[in-house]
């Protein structure tokens, strides 16, 4: 069993809160992916679980144990790191069987000769070749045992920081950004590999990004943060389709989502610029009181056709089987994040080549019916008392 | 106590807390200093305030400030605080330069720099004592090949005996040295260049940098902080060296060639008065102190400077 | 282009030549030196050629003083103050690298202190304690007495050495279940192992050279170090000079080709960070 | 079983020469003790106070040491020595003249071990007529006259490099013209008349031309065998290893060509190291080497040296050697290289007066104001006057 | 005039041929996209051009000069590096003024102090202070023109990098894949930067990169490399829409093009496995003659539903609006690319959240109106005398 909990877990460093009051609970053999932007407090998250930063005040559970007073070496988890953390100087065999030569560790094998020889013992014993054997073989190492680190590519150095997590089979599996080094096309294959080892290992993985693909794709469950707070803890689902606030709408998705300023008139419905759009079904219940609100749309649920809102292309991206057509709207205005939008710009997603030109007139029809809104403030507008849409 | 052995154990690489691992880490080295360098340098600070006689070192007469006293009063001594900055100065700036150069020249590619790399560090291998009798040969007036060789290159000052001359002893000591301990800081500053980017060095050729802008703008910042440590070093160690002065001219002729070291020594052994030896140790000491802070600050704001936390 | 390119190419091969003359001529004129025999030594000009008929002044010198005796005595040294060196550096240096409290900076600070001492300031002191811990006398005593010199200026560089090592690493072995004097030894060691290699040759060549303690803490002829016997001839009553430059000689080598041997980690040892500030 | 150890330091076993013979004459005194070895150690010259004295200051060092006047006097008074006077009470020996300076305040802590004196030794083939020079004008006329062809006609030390040899250097000439370091109530006379005749005349030679500038002791000492020095003034040591180095050398000696037959001295003392945990054996030892077989063995391994106790050599061996009666004739006008008195106090008195001579030799700075300042310097600075 | 002409270049290291016999000529002001795997000669190329390393053999022209045989400084070219190299000791503005520096440069500028007043006079020269001013503003750069770079965030590095290009005005500006360093959104947006900056600034632009979004939407032209050899030479929809050999197909868009082992039967139109689909129109003309051939569909083209290949649901991925559908097919083969795919799935891209699972049999419809072949050994079979559909 082995199931997480954080109560209220903070880390202060010299003043910065680079955790605050976290709290959330992760189900045995869930995938937990902690996403956000860069500093927001993912590693620093993922290293007080490791008990490799000792948390300021909260407390963790992994199953029915309290783990946040315990050294790293108790707690039974095997952490793979961003910059795979190899032992240069051991080859891949020596580098997989480390953590189980560690365990059976005793003083005297820092002696120079005696100790070598324990460890190679220790190596060469049935149980640990047959181990280590069955996992390179899950991992395509093979024929790589006896090389160095240096001597492998970053796919397979990654698959060996694996490995060395692997053989130790822990409750929970700590990873932190580990593809992040990779190309793009080597990514795809290792998000694949990490995926069948979570199904077939079992374990609790929590697994740290700040690319919203492996988010979406690997979690299980997600945890979405800024600034050392927990923005949204969900399903990579419930993330995209419910965001609690435009943070998470945004962050999520590419194109981003499209926030622009409207004001809710009772009567008239859904007020953009000079234009006015009745209420969706799932929001009519919002529709009583006048208010300022962003509205979400995502690129791929707006058209270019007659009879929408009206602006100018801005840039046409064309990106293989569809292109991204940025659109500066003529009378609405846009909220987009701090980074300095332009202030009236809406990406759309069209399929195929566009042959649209920059400066070109056009004109943007929304469709609603997956939309949600958001305060100002950015928080999210849910229509009350009804029930979940999407 | 199982438990808090387990909590000390150590944790967090960055986070000690309580733990106890860097003081028994460290403890053996402290230990060790503390009673082959701590406590003898406690002791020539005492005796520095006193009087007394290399024969007999347990029988001191407590003399205070006296020792202070008779160095500044000195014209002598005066002297030798100049003739041991000239020395430092000069040993430094040279050996900075011409290791500086030959790293430069040893750096690019060329077929067997494996073997002049070896080969250039040759003197510093070399054992001051063995140096010290191969040059006082050297720079024999009569038989020296010294003289034959600036004859060679044109020299006409005549046959020369270096040693002994107040002009030239302390240039022929300082050729000596500097010959002795350039390679060491070339292989410093080599070492530094292989931290050269070279695709720094290559966007300041297509910006339009010549050689010496290249050096100026890439490569010099990049080893500057190296260049920096090895001068402290180098100033340390010169304002210490002594068995090359000594065997080579015992702080002579006239006393031109007459550092801190060589005073010490001779006022502590020749002279037996340990009290007068510690007292210019003292001063050697403060001197190199003061210097090292003056890096450490200078270093401090140099970093402020560039914006480094 | 090509033609600029060959010419400073020219003109660096013959800086390197020249630097390379300077820098080998005094062992040159050493082994000239040693090889001349001994009227010709005073002639008007000197003989810029070894006579190699003269080769039996090695063996005379062997035979006439305690060259050998001398050179096993320094080598003894020498490895043991590397060794020893290297054992105790270790450990500060590594805690000088991943550790910051107040202790520590004193540590650091204090090892800087330790190199601007002059051995001659020292050797008073160190004699009666060395007296007192009855290591008068004995190349152990010696080693102990050169390794407190040399062990600050490896630890710094070994300390430069340990900060190149990522943390990860680290942390990795600490999740693997490494003490940490497991991390130590069985992690950070082997990827300092070039910068050992500095600072071994640094150590090695104190022990070698050491003049000051070896000649007042050994009296014992069967000890004496080769730096001792070779100073012995800068003397009054004569030696002749090829005997003594064939003994420097004899001296002089081994620690050259010791650095031959070595050398190759000494440059990228010491690019480990080595010194930097 | 293994017998008492004891220590015996000097610097006479590192010289080439006469080492090996010195070590076999103590290998002879172990063969003829049961329970005694007395094992030699060899310290070079140019550190061989600094290194005993501070292993006496540390509560060690040798048993037994053969040390220089000098340093005899500084031992004495920090007590680092043993008195000797009961050791030789009731023994009869023939001392010689120079065992008076073994005297401080009445109380023995030594006897000589070697008592060298200075002569003039000279290649009869480089000299015209093969005649010496009898005065002064006619050393400087000599030597000028042997000078050319690689010969040099004189050859002393005018280095600080040599500190000690160059003191020994000065000590003759300024003796031979009549000057001392001090007065009879041990008052500094640096600047007296005759002494600063003696730095004139050194000057002289310097600015002759006549010397091999540089070259050190070690190395115009082997000129002086290699035929290529004609003239130098030299202690009997050195004439012990000319015949033993260049036994066919055939050079010769003469008194020193100066106005007076004061010449310097080397005396070394034989002393028992007060910190010995060995002092019986020492003292065996010490009793041994003033046996007058003993005595006589010494002194002729010695080259042309004295020992403690006057031995007559023998008349084969002065025919031999001749030179050995000039050197035996020069022992009554022998003057210790000591500024008496003040004996503690010479190596900072020398140091003070060889850098002045330096000055007048290099600088050109006139001998009488060079040795005034001395005397001035050496007032205020060493006697803190 | 800055058009770019290559003839038979080639870059031999030591018996290896990194670049072999590249041919190729760029218009003035175009933006040329050097796209390839890694290794695949794009830096050397690109190096090649700067001068930074010499052709073994092969001319390179700039306009109407010969510059191969010319030294970097003489070739007006601008390098921006992948890792920026800026250097470190200098701000922000001495940083961008460098180029101008060594532009005056004269021997005594080197002079201890008269050279440094030399250099801060052409620094507070108004024609710089305003170049330098106009291109900070241009790249947001103002705020941070007294910083170092150490104290910058990485986009604020590279648009240094950008800015000390853009002051030398050059003919030609060449970047070794200057945002590969950099995260998902600032990636984004720097592209967007960069793309304005050819807009702006005119020029012809050298852009060596690995990712295919980036050679996509920035390129008017992409130059195709694989092994030190050109594959293909056109504009971005050439590429995507008519690649020139199963190389390029697969190369570039996400999912990659499935390739599906079929056979040409005439009469009877083309063979997958059991099922029998009729020859499209623009490839017609190809029917007449049995052979063995790869069909090239892409992702986008396939549709879950009735009457197609067999197959059942390997993985599912869902990535934002879409999901990634892997279905191995029962009866027909795919010849995918040598790192080993498992030979018989294809990749389907499904609008939406889909909800299939893992095992579920599917029926794959393919769209072959885009649909392209090859032959068995990779490269392009064309129809003849056929005009190009798409
Ligand atoms: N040891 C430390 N001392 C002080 N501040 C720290 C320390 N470690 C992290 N921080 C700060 O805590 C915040 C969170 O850091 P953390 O490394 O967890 O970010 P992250 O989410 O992993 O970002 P990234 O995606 O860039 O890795 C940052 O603002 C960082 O500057
Ligand atoms: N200086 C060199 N010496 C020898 N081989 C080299 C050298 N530079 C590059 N190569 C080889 O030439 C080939 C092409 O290298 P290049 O750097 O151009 O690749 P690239 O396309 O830029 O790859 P990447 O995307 O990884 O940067 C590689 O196989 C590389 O190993
Ligand atoms: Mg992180
Ligand atoms: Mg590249």
């Amino acid at each position: 069993m082995a199931s997480i909990s954080l109560q209220g877990v903070t880390k202060i460093f010299g003043g910065k809160k680079a955790a605050n009051e976290i709290s959330f609970d992760v189900a045995d053999r869930e995938f937990l992916v902690l996403l956000g932007p860069s500093g927001c407090g993912k590693s620093t998250l993922l290293r007080m679980l490791a008990g490799l930063e000792q948390v300021t005040s909260g407390e963790i559970h992994v199953g029915p144990r309290r783990v946040d007073t315990l050294p790293p070496s108790d707690r039974d988890m095997a952490f793979v790191f961003q910059s795979y953390a190899l032992y240069p100087h051991m080859t891949v065999r020596r580098n997989i069987t480390f953590p189980l030569i560690m365990r059976e560790h005793r003083w005297w094998f820092h002696l120079p000769l005696v100790g070598g020889l324990a460890k190679r013992r220790i190596e060469r014993s049935a149980a640990v070749q047959d181990l280590v054997a069955r996992t390179a073989k899950t991992l395509a190492l093979t024929e790589m045992l006896d090389q160095y680190p240096r001597t492998l590519s970053g796919g397979q150095r990654q698959r060996v920081a694996l490995g060395r997590a692997m053989v130790r089979q822990p409750d929970v599996f700590l990873m932190d950004e580990p593809l992040s080094n990779l190309d793009a096309k080597l990514r795809t294959s290792m998000r694949a590999e990490i995926i069948k080892l979570h199904r077939e290992v079992g374990g609790t993985f929590v697994y740290v990004t700040h690319d919203q693909i492996e988010a979406m794709t690997m979690g299980t469950r997600i945890a979405l943060m800024r600034d050392g707070v927990v923005q949204q803890f969900g399903t990579p689902r419930e993330i995209y389709a419910d965001p609690a606030n435009t943070f998470v709408a945004r962050f999520i998705g590419t194109p981003p989502m499209n926030l622009i300023e409207a004001r809710i008139e009772p009567q008239r419905g859904l007020v953009l610029g000079n234009t006015v759009l009745p209420l969706p079904a799932h929001l009519a219940a919002l529709g009583g009181q006048a208010r300022d609100v962003l509205l979400g749309v995502r690129p791929h649920t707006m058209q270019l056709g007659a009879g929408g809102l009206a602006g100018k292309v801005a840039l046409v991206e064309h990106v293989g089987a569809e292109s991204i057509v940025s659109v500066q709207l003529e009378h609405a205005r846009t909220a987009h994040n701090e980074d300095g939008g332009s202030g009236s710009d809406v990406m759309i997603v069209v399929p195929g080549y566009s042959d649209l030109r920059t400066g070109q007139p056009v004109q943007v029809v929304l469709d609603l019916a997956e939309a949600v809104l958001f305060e100002r403030g950015g928080q999210r507008l849910r229509a009350p008392a009804l029930p979940l849409a999407a | 106590m199982q438990a808090t052995s387990k909590a000390a154990r150590p944790l967090a690489p960055r986070q000690p807390g309580r733990d106890w691992t860097p003081y028994w880490f460290a403890a053996p080295v402290a230990i060790y200093l503390l009673l082959f360098q701590g406590y003898p340098l406690a002791q020539e600070l005492y005796l520095s305030f006193t009087s007394t006689s290399l024969l007999s070192p347990d029988q001191h007469t407590y003399v205070g400030l006296q020792n202070y006293v008779d160095l500044v009063t000195q014209d002598e001594f005066r002297h030798v605080l100049l003739i041991t900055a000239v020395y430092t100065v000069v040993c430094v700036v040279l050996a900075i330069g011409l290791g500086l150069g030959a790293a430069l020249l040893l750096d690019a590619p060329f077929r067997g720099r494996g073997l002049a790399r070896a080969l250039v560090t040759i003197p510093w291998a070399a054992p001051p004592v063995a140096v010290a009798l191969i040059f006082i040969w050297i720079y024999n007036g009569q038989y020296g090949v010294f003289n034959h060789l600036l004859a060679v290159f044109g020299w006409k000052g005549g046959m020369e005996s270096w040693l002994d001359s107040p002009a030239l002893a302390l240039p022929a000591v300082l050729l000596t040295t500097v010959w002795q301990i350039f390679p060491f800081a070339s292989v410093v500053i080599l070492a530094a260049l292989q931290g050269v980017s070279s695709e720094l060095r290559e966007v300041a050729i297509i910006d339009g940098a010549d050689r010496l802008s290249v050096f100026r703008a890439v490569v010099w910042p990049t080893i500057q902080p190296s260049v920096a440590l090895l001068s402290l070093f180098l100033t340390i160690w010169s304002l210490r060296r002594f068995d090359l002065i000594w065997l080579m001219t015992q702080g002579g002729p006239i006393g031109s060639t007459n550092t801190l070291v060589i005073e010490l020594y001779r006022r502590a052994f020749v002279y037996r008065d340990l009290g007068q030896g510690a007292a210019v140790g003292m001063v050697g000491l403060s001197i190199a102190l003061v210097i090292t802070v003056f890096y450490f600050r200078y270093n401090q704001r140099a970093e402020r400077a560039k914006g480094q936390r | 282009m090509n033609q600029t390119l060959s010419w400073s190419h020219g003109l660096r091969i013959a800086l390197v030549l020249a630097l390379l003359g300077v820098a080998a001529f005094p062992i040159y004129w050493m082994l000239v030196t040693s090889l001349t025999s001994s009227p010709d030594l005073f002639a008007a000009k000197p003989h810029l050629l070894p006579d190699f008929a003269q080769w039996s002044v090695y063996g005379h010198a062997f035979s006439t003083t305690a060259v050998g005796t001398w050179l096993k005595n320094s080598a003894i040294v020498a490895f043991g103050t590397a060794a020893l060196s290297i054992v105790l550096a270790i450990f500060p240096a590594y805690v000088l690298s991943r550790y910051r409290l107040p202790a520590v900076a004193i540590l650091g600070v204090a090892l800087f202190v330790t190199q601007m001492l002059p051995e001659a300031m020292l050797v008073v002191p160190l004699y009666a304690i060395f007296g007192e811990l009855g290591l008068l006398n004995s190349l152990t005593g010696l080693i102990l007495a050169n390794t407190a010199f040399t062990v600050p200026v490896i630890t710094l560089i070994l300390k430069g050495a340990v900060d190149g090592v990522p943390i990860d690493i680290e942390e990795a072995a600490c999740i693997d279940g490494c003490t940490r004097l497991g991390i130590v030894l069985t992690v950070v060691l082997p990827l300092v192992a070039p910068s050992l290699a500095a600072a071994a040759v640094i150590a090695f060549f104190h022990g070698w050279n050491e003049y000051v303690f070896a000649q007042t803490l050994i009296s014992d002829q069967g000890l004496q170090t080769a730096s001792v016997g070779l100073a012995g001839f800068v003397g009054e009553l004569s030696t002749p000079m090829h005997t003594v430059m064939a003994i420097g000689l004899m001296y002089t080598l081994p620690a050259v080709v010791f650095y031959l041997f070595v050398q190759r980690y000494v440059v990228s040892g010491m690019t480990a960070g080595s010194v930097k500030g | 079983q293994s017998k008492e150890v004891i220590t015996f330091a000097g610097v006479t076993f590192s010289e080439a020469g006469r080492g090996d013979r010195l070590k076999a004459w103590v290998e002879k005194f172990n063969k003829s003790q049961a329970a005694i070895e007395v094992q030699p150690i060899a310290i070079p010259f140019a550190s061989f106070a600094k290194t005993v004295f501070t292993q006496m200051g540390g509560g060690a060092g040798p048993d037994l040491v053969r040390m220089d006047l000098i340093d005899y006097y500084a031992a004495v008074q920090s007590k680092r020595i043993l008195p000797l006077d009961d050791l030789l009470k009731g023994g009869t020996y023939r001392f010689s003249a120079p065992d008076k300076y073994m005297h401080v305040e009445g109380v023995r802590y030594g006897v000589p071990f070697e008592i060298s004196n200075y002569v003039m030794l000279y290649n009869p083939a480089l000299l015209k007529g093969g005649k010496p020079p009898a005065t002064f004008d006619e050393l400087v006329e000599a030597t000028k006259a042997a000078t050319g062809n690689g010969v040099f006609g004189y050859a002393y030390r005018a280095t600080m490099a040599e500190g000690n040899g160059f003191w020994q250097d000065l000590c003759n000439f300024v003796y031979g013209f009549g000057g001392r370091w001090s007065d009879a109530s041990g008052n500094l006379t640096l600047n007296d008349p005759k002494v600063v005749d003696g730095v004139t005349a050194y000057k002289r030679i310097y600015d002759a031309g006549v010397t091999p500038k540089g070259a050190d002791a070690a190395t115009y000492r082997r000129m002086f065998w290699e035929r290529k020095v004609a003239i130098e003034v030299d202690n009997g040591g050195v004439a012990g290893i000319f015949t033993q180095q260049a036994p066919d050398l055939p050079f010769a000696a003469a008194p020193s060509p100066f106005p007076t037959r004061a010449q310097g001295m080397v005396l070394a003392p034989l002393t028992i190291n007060a910190n010995t945990k060995h002092k019986a054996a020492a003292e065996t030892f010490f009793k041994w080497t003033l046996q007058p077989e003993n005595q006589a063995e010494l002194q002729e391994l010695l080259g042309a040296s004295n020992v403690a106790t006057v031995i007559e050599r023998s008349p084969e061996l002065v025919a031999k050697r001749p030179w050995l009666k000039v050197y035996d004739d020069q022992a009554a006008n022998s003057v210790p290289q000591l500024v008496q008195g003040l004996e503690v106090k010479t190596p900072e008195i020398q140091q003070i007066v060889l850098e002045q001579v330096l000055k007048v030799l290099q600088g050109g700075m006139e001998p009488k104001k060079a040795m005034d300042d001395a005397q001035r310097l050496a007032s205020s600075r060493v006697l803190r006057k």
